[in-house]
Formats: C-alpha cells, structure tokens, sequence
C-alpha cells in the first residue's frame, strides 16, 4: 500500500499555496538492477488536486517526473480550514489520496 | 547526427510534436476536469524523428511570456533536476514540460483550470544536458520558451 | 594530547561548555599517544568486514601509511619525512623497454574514471585513476577537484623533455618519493595501475598534442 | 541519434564513474554559483519529510515480540524523549555500558525493550527502494526532526565518551588501503572539493560543524534518506577500506569525534543533498 503524501496548504494573500511530496519510486522502465534485469516502469500518471471538490489542477506524468516527486501551486481563493483534496494513480492502478485543511 | 536533429529543432521539429498532441487532443481543456486518462502515444514519443512524422495542429510560438524560476542553468545529479514554470500568456489553460534528450521528451503535463495560477514547480529527471521546454496553451493556442540545463556528475569513489 | 587540545578550545571559543569539557578531558587524557593509535587500530579490526575485493588486510598499514598517520595532524618532522621520500622513491621502476610516454587518448579516460578497488567495484573491470577528482587537466573538463594542484598545461610549463617524462612517470607511480604524506595514491606501487595505463596517464601530461598542453 | 536519444536513465542514476564534461565557455565561478542554485531551488521540499512522516508512525506503534514503542526508548533525556535528544548524541548509556549513537540506541531498544533478535534489528539498515525500506532510516529522520534548532551539545565528560572521541580522531587521520586514504585526505583542507563538489574541512569547528548538523539527508542522487551511519559506511567504501560494521565501535567513534567537533551550531536536519 502506498504511504502517504506531505500536504501543506496556505493561503498567502488572497491565493491557496499548496505543496506536496508524494512517495513514490517513480522507475522509469529503462534502469537495470545489478543482475542486468531491467527494473519495469513504475511511475504516477495522473494527479488530481480539488479545492472543496473543484479541480484545481490536474496533471498527467510520464516516467521522467523525479522520485519521490514534488509539487508546488497556487490557486485563488481558499479559506482556512477549507480542504485540498490529492489524489495520485500509478501505471500499476494503484492509488492514493489524502486530504489537508488549508491554514 | 546531433546536427541534423537541431536543425530538425530550428526547422520546427519540436513544433510538430506538439501539433501531434493538440491533434490527438490530449491538451483539451475537457480534460482538465477528469484527468484519469493518460495519454500513453504522447508519453512514449521516442526522438525527433517520430514526431516529425505526424503532422497537423497549431504551431507554438516563442514566447517572453513563458519564464523559468528556480530552474538551475546546471543540475548537480540529473536525478532530480527542479522546474519553475510561469505563464503570463493570457488565459493559460496548461503547461508541459518536454526535455529533448530524455528517451521520452514529455515528463509532465499540468491542467490549469480558471482560478488556478499559470505558475508551478516540480522536479524532473534529466538524463544529459539538455533543452527543457516549457509548453503553454492559452486560448487554443500554443506557445513555448526553452532552457540549457546542463547536467553534471561527479563524486570521490566514482 | 595536551597541546593539541589546546587550539580546539580556542576554536570553539563560543561554546564555553564545550571547552570546559575538553579541559577535563585534557586533565585525564588517556595514557598516551601510541596507545590510543594502537587500540584504534585494534578497534577498526574489529569493526570492519571484508567485502567483496576489500580484505581486512587493506586495514593493515606500511611504514608510510603508518608515519604519515601518526604525522598528520601535526607538523612532519623534516628527518621522517626525508624517510619517507628515499623509501618511496627507492621502489620506482620504469619499463624495461625504456618506453614512458603512451596514448593520452586512454589517458584521458583513466584521468576520468574513478572506478576500482572499491569492494563495490567489479575486480575484473580494469581501474582508473580518477585524477579529475582531485586535480584540473584538460580545459575542456569544468568538473575537476582541487585537493591536487592544477596540471593545466604539464608538460608545456616543464618543457617535453626527457626529465619532464621521467618526473611525471615517477610521480605517478610513487607520489611520496617526492612530497612525504601527499594525498595522491601510489598508483605503481599499489599497483593500482598497470604499466600501460601509466604510459597513458604519463602521455596525457606530457605529450604536447594532449588536451592537458592545449 | 536513435542510440543516444535512447540512452537509459541507468547511465546518469548508476554509480557515476565520472563528471560530464560541461562544455561551454562559461566560467568555473559560474558552474559554481549555479550549482549554488541548484541546490538552494531543492530545499523547498524536502522529501526526507515523507521519511519523518513514518518515522513518526512508527515511534508510537508497538513493535518486537514483546509489542513495546519506542515510547520507551531512552535517547538519553528519558523514555520516549525526541525533542533535542539527537544534539547530545553520541553518549554513554549506562543501561547498555556502552557508547552509543542514534542508530545504534534506536537497535538497542529494539533488541533490549521489544525483543528483536540482533538480527531481525539490523536486517534493513540502509533502504533500497519502497521494496526494501529501512525502519531506522525512517525512525532517525523523525528523531533527528526533532532536533532541529537545537544547539549541538555533546558532551564529553564521561571518560567513555572522551576515549571514544580521542579513538574517533586517530581514526580520522589513519591512511590504509590501496589508495593511502584517510577520512582526512579528503576532509583536511580548506576550501578544497572533489570534481564540483565542496568538502568540508572536517578538522576546523566551522566545517565539522556544517557538515555534520546536516545529516541525516536525503540523497538525490539515491532517492534515499541516508544516515550518518551510512554516511560513514560509504566514505569508507570510497576510500578503498573494507566495510565498515553498522553500529560498530569504529562507526561510533568516529561519530563521537565528528559530532562533538559540531558542539555549539545549531542541528539543521533532516538535509538534502545531492
């Protein structure tokens, strides 16, 4: 099972800051291991972000995304307490989401 | 060989990549909403070559508009090589980032709804020194800026 | 022991805790030098494993290794270190056919390649010398260290001649023949590398076509 | 061009045997102040959070045969104590009549307080991957965290911890191998570095003093939270020596030597590094 992800969300003016690391391996398919077997591709497609279950940014990834990626935005608006919702699903159909109230 | 593909790069090489992918309609702003798919052809674009096959869409333009922030000009470990992006094309609705000499150019592409800003970071992996684009479509149109970020290695046991 | 803790209470001046701690610690310093050396030693027997290539044995130390252990935290005395260097300098050998110059090209990529001896390292993959790491040659690599002195230019600031040859093959193979105590391995006599790879090290310095001389 | 476009990730991510030439006419200050860059654009986020993260789950949760937290565990300022006990790491526990650093302690507790055998506590050391991931990795990232801010303060006091240190130093200045390498050929020096790399001058308090409040770190180049134990594990490698024991006395020492050479700055980890 997937661990979770690091959510902060903070409203800076009068926009929500968010910023997340998410753990993943994020194997890109083309790394051998040390017997020269290639390590098959294991990575995060899809990324969702919503705000009160507005999408605030949706992103699709390929494999050159770095390890254990990183990730940060800003959209407008945002109260705090109000909750920034991510979720993540990999090329395995694995998934994860966690959930963050704004501060 | 390294020529023939800056030339193809001048010449609008990476242009026709991204009409390949306005034309397989995967930057629709539809999209955005259901972002569950993933679009697998635009992901596995090989070189240069391969796209300049496939043509059609729009063609982007050099933008002043699109800048990199906390971009490195050289990435200590092409590991993890960090990516600020920001758009001020008006109505930005996504941002790509493409690198040219990875073994697949596309690394990532955001949906930028309305009230969401056209700035973002993320971190990449870079296989060698190389251009990274940043693609912005703002208002169905396609615009692009690019960046040498060279990529360096180094340590004591080697 | 005393003297030396003397100076690191001066440098850590702002930390007056510290200091008082290291004053007692002067006051009941363990009996003396050589016995924390030796019992050091004896710890790090038993605390490392073999691995791979790497047998305890690498733990075991020459005279060299030894002085310039003991040595290297305070001043070298002048006697040790002329030790040393006539020591060092008796077990340079040059080829038997006399041929000290090689290939700068190959040179070039055992000057970049760090790889060898480590117990990480595959024994049969032939070793490099990992210059760069310590060490600017050519001026087209940015990514050099600086634990060594630049050798930007080797051979063109000493002349291609004879003598120049015979010093850089020297130095390559024993560097303690002539500074006791450097850092620089010993690539002859540890045999790290073999005659022809030193050849083409030797040729990346000196021949005036090498990217080191342009 | 079909080959080169294609060429692996595995290249650049595998152990990299040499430095890219960067080519270009820029200046070397500037290959410097933009590696400067580089790494001041990764401190904001910090994926070593994620490894705290599970550190901190796993502190709480009852582990072992004998179903004990770490809640027990003595750090040195009393059962279950985080906050600032990693500044005053390395010490002497009397429990364990033994000097002992973080990780070391953290096995301690494992084998003495929960039951693990020796074995089962150090089977996972250093992490690889989410496959093979290393609860002490985790657990030191979440104590260390807990740190941060805290002046270092290591003391020396105790004639164990003074025997470790003078030990730790002679390891730091002794030459073996095949390669002549000490700790020191490296890590003597003033503003000296390995290909780009800066090394810290471990002998003066500014350097030991930098290096040594950032670690544990997340490596980049690995996509691990790495150590201080696995930091000394692999110079160790890099210098041609056999392996050096995980919570061995050597291990310890050393980190005695270094830690209280770091007295008086402040403990700024978790890091990153490259």
């Amino acid at each position: 099972m997937a661990d979770p992800m690091k959510i902060r969300a903070n409203v800076i003016g009068d926009s929500t800051e968010v910023k997340v690391l998410m753990n993943h391996e994020m194997e890109t398919g083309q790394r051998k291991d040390a017997q020269g077997t290639t390590i098959p591709a294991w990575f995060i497609q899809n990324v969702k972000v919503t705000h009160n279950d507005k999408v605030v940014l949706a992103a699709q990834w390929g494999p050159a995304v770095a390890k254990n990626p990183f990730l940060s935005f800003k959209f407008k608006g945002g109260a705090k307490g109000d909750k920034v919702k991510i979720t993540w699903v990999d090329n395995h159909n694995d998934t994860r989401t966690d959930e963050v109230a704004i501060a | 060989m390294d020529t023939s593909r800056r030339q193809a790069l001048k010449g609008g090489g990476g242009i026709t990549l991204f009409a390949l992918l306005a034309a397989a309609g995967w930057l629709a702003p539809e999209d955005a909403a259901g972002a569950d798919a993933w679009n697998k052809n635009a992901f596995e674009t090989k070189s240069m070559d391969e796209t300049m096959k496939a043509l059609g869409g729009g063609t982007p333009a050099q933008s002043k508009d699109i800048t990199f922030f906390s971009t490195p000009d050289i990435a200590e470990n092409g590991a993890v090589v960090p990516i600020g992006i920001t758009s001020a094309v008006p109505k930005t609705e996504s941002i790509a980032i493409m690198v040219e000499k990875n073994p697949n150019m596309l690394a990532a592409v955001f949906e930028i709804p309305a009230g969401t800003e056209p700035t973002l970071s993320t971190r990449i992996k870079m296989a060698q020194t190389s251009n990274v684009y940043a693609l912005v479509k703002a208002d169905g149109k396609y615009y692009v800026a690019s960046k040498e970020i060279k990529v360096t290695l180094g340590g004591c046991g080697g | 022991m005393m003297k030396r803790f003397v100076p690191r209470i001066a440098m850590m001046g702002a930390a007056g805790l510290i200091a008082a701690g290291l004053l007692q610690a002067c006051a009941t310093a363990p009996a003396d030098d050589a016995d924390v050396r030796s019992r050091a030693a004896a710890m790090m027997k038993s605390s490392f494993k073999a691995r791979g290539q790497a047998q305890l044995s690498r733990l075991d130390q020459d005279e060299t290794q030894r002085l310039c252990s003991e040595y290297a935290n305070r001043p070298l005395p002048p006697s040790v270190a002329e030790k040393i260097q006539q020591a060092n300098l008796a077990t340079v050998r040059f080829p038997a056919d006399g041929k000290l110059v090689g290939d700068w090209k190959a040179g070039e990529r055992i000057a970049q390649s760090g790889q060898g001896f480590q117990y990480s390292d595959n024994p049969q993959t032939p070793a490099g010398a990992n210059c760069y790491a310590c060490h600017q040659l050519s001026g087209t690599e940015l990514a050099y260290g600086t634990i060594g002195p630049s050798l930007r230019n080797f051979g063109k600031l000493r002349g291609f001649t004879d003598e120049t040859r015979k010093y850089a093959w020297s130095k390559v193979y024993n560097a303690e023949a002539f500074t006791a105590c450097s850092n620089m391995p010993r690539f002859g006599h540890q045999s790290i590398l073999t005659e022809q790879q030193i050849r083409d090290v030797v040729a990346l310095l000196v021949d005036p076509a090498s990217p080191v001389n342009q | 061009m079909e080959r080169r476009n294609r060429r692996p990730f595995a290249a650049v991510i595998a152990v990299a045997a040499f430095g890219v030439a960067i080519g270009g006419a820029f200046a070397q200050t500037s290959a410097v102040d933009e590696i400067a860059k580089y790494r001041a654009a990764l401190q904001d986020g910090n994926p070593a959070e994620l490894w705290e993260a599970r550190g901190e789950e796993l502190w709480t949760k009852p582990h072992g045969p004998r179903q004990v937290a770490f809640t027990r565990c003595d750090l040195g300022l009393g059962p279950g104590v985080v906050k600032g006990a990693y500044a005053q790491l390395p010490r002497y526990f009397p429990d364990a009549n033994r000097v002992m650093d973080l990780e070391t302690r953290l096995v301690w507790c494992m084998v003495n307080q929960q039951g693990l055998s020796q074995a089962d506590a150090t089977k996972n050391t250093f992490g690889n991957g989410s496959q093979q991931r290393s609860d002490i990795e985790a657990l030191a990232a979440y104590v260390t965290s807990q740190s941060r801010g805290t002046t270092m303060n290591v003391s020396l006091d105790d004639p164990h911890m003074r025997d470790m240190y003078a030990l730790g130093e002679k390891m730091f200045f002794y030459r073996g191998g095949t390669h002549d390498f000490a700790c020191s050929t490296c890590h003597g020096d003033d503003g000296k570095r390995i290909r780009l790399q800066d090394l810290p001058n471990l002998t003066k308090t500014e350097g030991a003093q930098k290096a040594y409040t950032t670690w544990p770190a997340y490596r980049v180049s690995q996509g691990e939270l790495r150590t201080f134990q696995w930091r000394l594990n692999d110079c160790f490698r890099q210098q041609r020596f056999p392996e050096l024991e995980f919570g061995s006395d050597a291990s310890i020492a050393l980190t005695a030597y270094l830690a209280a050479r770091a007295n008086g700055a402040a403990y700024d980890g978790p890091a990153i590094k490259r």
